[in-house]
């Protein structure tokens, strides 16, 4: 392929690929928009029914296990070059 | 005697080959950005060490019978290792910030400009002697303005598995050096009162939006551009695992077990790649700095399109936040919040970074799926 | 303007068929089950969701070359991933109750008699028109009735893989519906007062007993049914890492790393076999029908052997007990203890469920075992 | 295959089946209770004989070994920062 | 009735081979030692089983098409799976006493001795009738004397596969009996004054020697012997893992998940190739007594190499470490501490033993590429 | 092959390769006397040099991330609870 069909076929590569990129993004937003009205519509008063403290306790299980372990190591370390 | 003969035929001293010598170099460039400059480690590492690894002369590990070359066509030549690493992905990303303020959708669309602008330069590159992109080499080269790595890994391993190498070390190296690329473009693109900006707190988010996210997403995309559909199934496939509440067991195994075991095989796989017939070639420089180009002009059109949006809501929208649109998540969005704190100490925009980073996220992935639906036959 | 048709002939609306959309809508309702009721989340999330990403039009994940139809060969076509998981169930199954008290496994063979009565049905279904079971898809069908979703998996995989979608789909479902299928059964046939009977304490078992019992049960398989050795060794190997004490490491492994992995991978290769020629057809709605039968009667036949152990034992033992032999493994077991103690507030049945409960296990497996070697050539 | 062949076919499958499985089954009562017998003579006192307490430390070799490896190298870098 | 004759003819009962039942027993005993005598139970308990399932009639388990025999060919018959498990290990390393005191290679190459010595065994013993082991046979049997798991499975797989599995199943075993064959020796060729020598302190190791020391072993072997390179390169590989400090992701799923998982495999897959017909044969009687021979030489070597850096400088080196360059890690180190304890409670061996037990996994290594190069082909 | 010819097969490979291998490791000594000699030319001072406090944490930089992340979630989360 000669070098301007490649440049004309990249161009209109780019056209094509940027506005199909911003159609897909604009019409997310859209959807987005219509995907929060339903849900809101559907469990009203947002995150409260789904979403119990308790819930999010549970939720952040696995970040929190891993902390506390960080952090029991971290100060059993401290605490041995204290005492040292 | 003969035996000494054999064993000294045998020998790496006996067999190096220039261009491995080189190529061996690389990889240990590579290893020591990734361990003294913290440049993406958990990638560069094991590709540096793979790059090593795969150029010792005789014992062709990255050959066809050689682990590297076995893990590669399982795992890199089938795309299976990156669309799990985005499934991975997806169960680590929050995409709250997103859906809380989906106009930042638009930042993630705008930043995807720098794949489309390298697009074209590797193609006029032709023009340069000794160049001589096809179009599929010229659409994986530009996904690295799409600063996602296993994006650009899956669509390279598509459409032009020789620069594979090349395109991974170049994707991952420049989002290394998105702390050191963007804040001068994005300091140049705006003013000290827009920097200054300080947004509206987020509205929290439910649990029932969550969980319908990703079938919307899916939604849009097995509709449009089903080819983008392996990437962004999985990473929403994660996410849903991570949003559902109900499977907290595979949400932690892909967010641990299985991205750490297929990220270190991915990286070897790679590594494996790196050999100099295709590595030290004039195309690699002109990789390297289409990369550069690619993640320079996806920084100034999200910073561009963020202040569009400035003026459009009346100043409500700080510019700087179009620049996380690149994605190189958490990267770009914390750039963002450093240099939002250098203009207004009390601004902290990591949060609102974070909706146009998972976008640039989505979008790259849709760019993937424009170029393999017209590049990719 | 030819890159435009191109790009609209890439899209999904421009190839959607009938068929996928009522897939994806079924993957979709899978999914709705799975997180809003709990349905055995685990498993029917991945199906649903691999059934919503194998009908997108054009991407072919569920084909040849795409990721789920990779994983699908690789892990469910050689029977890999069912027999890992069984080493997974053996490595998290606690066997003492039944070693306790081995008695119980007369209502664990009990109840294996909903899977053969299904058998019969799964064949006279024939004389409707539009239906047309072999013996060997008949046998895959009735396996539904040992509510335990691995055997399921691996004797459909053998025996009628295309029938293994339904069949798995069903196995799931019907296991989820326990608590709502097996209280009235188990009420109609009881009295109050069989109901209310307190079950004496099972004795203690010595660690020299859990580690003898993989191998007296896999010796019994070796000698008699070696067509169930894969399943039952399997299932015997897990147990035998548990209980030895010596290879925590491993235990663990297969408890946690091996399971989730592969629970992750055949959900989504399961439902990438749920295709709208092969799922939306009158043998599904068979399927389901045969399913529910299933489950029914091997509750009914379990309870009915508890009540003749009740007899001989002289009022020991608590008929309810029966109807955890058709393992859904806990599930049954805590069905009984509630419908125990809806009888007697102070009866905790759980442990004295647990015998017949890992017995149904093994019987199932027993059970597959007869149907690979008569059915399966 | 007729549909009646193979009613009779499920039918003698059925019996068989529900046969081999009652048979296993009931044959594997008779070995448990077999084993738990043998397992009474050859360690006789239930739990306790296999289980002692030097046992289970023993159990935690690799753990042990790890520690042993964890701590030696703690000594170590300890050791080194308190040089300089 | 025929279905009565089909099942039967199914049975294990009908078909059961003597061999068969044979290598049942054997496999029991392999557990046996695994449980009650805690010898190397991680390897020798999965290898056990393994070894059971592959020898019950009919089922094929570890044929072709079964479980067992699938996962040997991808993960044995290509060398994948001891190459992870070295990766696994380098992870798991310290070689901080080694690099401390690089002179303790000087131990782990003189207990490399017990390899060759074993090697010109096993060619002699071809002269005793029903012995006919080629050059290949008896590298692969006489890397046993390396005292190392990995190792030994990869050079078998390559030289001599059908040996494999009583070469797995001496390393194993004659690995966990390094407490009991060393001491004699040790105690035979040291006086008291010799085991009572109190080392000095070893100096601390910075971070950057530690990062340097992968690079500088695979560079040598790179050079010297590239037919050890997928070895040394995997162990050196997941030792940068360890050390480099930024990828403890991934360092932790070398040492854990990676490992684990493929030691299950691997056992199961090594037991799959205990048939009759290869175990239950002279050779395997030979391949025994070699490997105690091998042990017992390499250990007598390093202890004598241990007495010549005594006198070579002047009495600061016990020579006990010597023992512990056979590697075996950890336990011929801590075998050495014993040992040395005895002869003076307050020598505390242990740091200075893991330098020549470390240096001795380096030089098997070594040792197998020098057998790859000379007698593979 | 008969043999004699295997046996002096053997012994050669046996001299050849206890040669290779104490080449091997003799040499792997001088490197690694030069490897250390080379670091502390380079980073003087041992340990220190390569880790400081500031790298360590630096080092911790995807845990940092996590961290972040599962901070802001929660802040995010605390909000949304309060405001309702
Ligand atoms: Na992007
Ligand atoms: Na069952
Ligand atoms: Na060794």
């Amino acid at each position: 392929m000669p070098e301007t069909t490649l440049i004309a076929d990249s161009l209109s590569l780019m056209a094509i690929g940027m506005g199909t990129v911003f159609s897909f993004l604009l019409l997310l937003v859209l959807l987005l928009k219509g995907m929060s009205w339903l849900a809101e519509k559907l469990a009203p008063g947002g995150v409260e029914p789904l979403l119990t403290p308790a819930q999010v306790s549970r939720n952040g299980q696995t970040a929190d296990a891993e902390l506390v372990a960080v952090i029991s190591a971290a100060v059993a370390r401290y605490r041995s070059h204290r005492r040292q | 005697m003969a035996e000494l003969l054999t064993l000294w035929q045998s020998t790496g001293v006996a067999n190096f080959v220039w261009g491995q010598l080189l190529m061996i170099a690389v990889g240990c460039g590579l290893v020591y950005l990734a361990i003294a400059k913290k440049f993406e480690p958990l990638l560069l590492l094991p590709i540096g060490f793979g790059c090593v690894l795969s150029n010792i002369p005789v014992a062709g590990i990255g050959g066809p019978d050689g682990l590297l070359g076995m893990i590669y066509s399982v795992g890199v030549e089938t795309g299976i290792f990156p669309l799990l690493i985005f499934m991975g992905v997806g169960a680590l990303t929050d995409f709250g910030a997103l859906i809380a303020r989906p106009s930042t959708l638009l930042l993630g669309a705008a930043a995807q400009f720098g794949i489309f602008a390298t697009l074209l330069g590797a193609v006029a590159l032709n023009f340069v002697p000794g160049f001589n992109f096809t179009l599929q080499d010229a659409s994986a080269i530009a996904i690295i303005g799409g600063a996602d790595g296993p994006t650009a890994i899956f669509l390279a391993s598509r459409l032009a598995p020789d620069l594979l190498g090349a395109i991974a070390v170049a994707a991952y190296s420049y989002m290394a050096l998105v702390p050191i690329i963007q804040p001068p473009i994005m300091r140049a693109l705006t003013t000290k009162k827009e920097r200054e900006v300080v947004m509206q707190q987020l509205r929290p988010v439910s649990r029932l939006e969550r969980i319908l996210f990703p079938f919307v997403v899916l939604a849009l995309c097995a509709l449009l551009l089903p080819s983008a559909a392996p990437l962004i199934g999985m990473l929403m496939f994660g996410n849903l695992l991570r949003e559902s509440g109900v499977v907290e067991r595979l949400s932690r195994a892909a967010q641990n077990e299985i991205i750490n075991i297929v990220t270190i095989m991915l990286g070897l796989a790679i590594g494996s790649k790196l050999s100099a017939d295709k590595f030290l070639a004039l195309e690699t420089l002109g990789i390297l700095v289409l990369g550069a180009l690619a993640f320079s002009i996806g920084t100034a059109t999200g910073v561009l399109m963020g202040k569009i949006m400035y003026r459009a809501t009346g100043g409500k929208v700080n510019p700087l936040i179009g620049a996380a649109g690149v994605s190189a998540v958490p990267m770009a969005a914390r750039v963002v919040n450093r240099v939002g704190l250098d203009a207004n100490p009390h601004n902290f925009l990591l949060m609102h970074a974070m909706g146009p980073n998972v976008a640039g996220v989505i979008g790259s992935a849709v760019a993937a799926g424009v170029l393999l639906a017209l590049a990719g036959s």
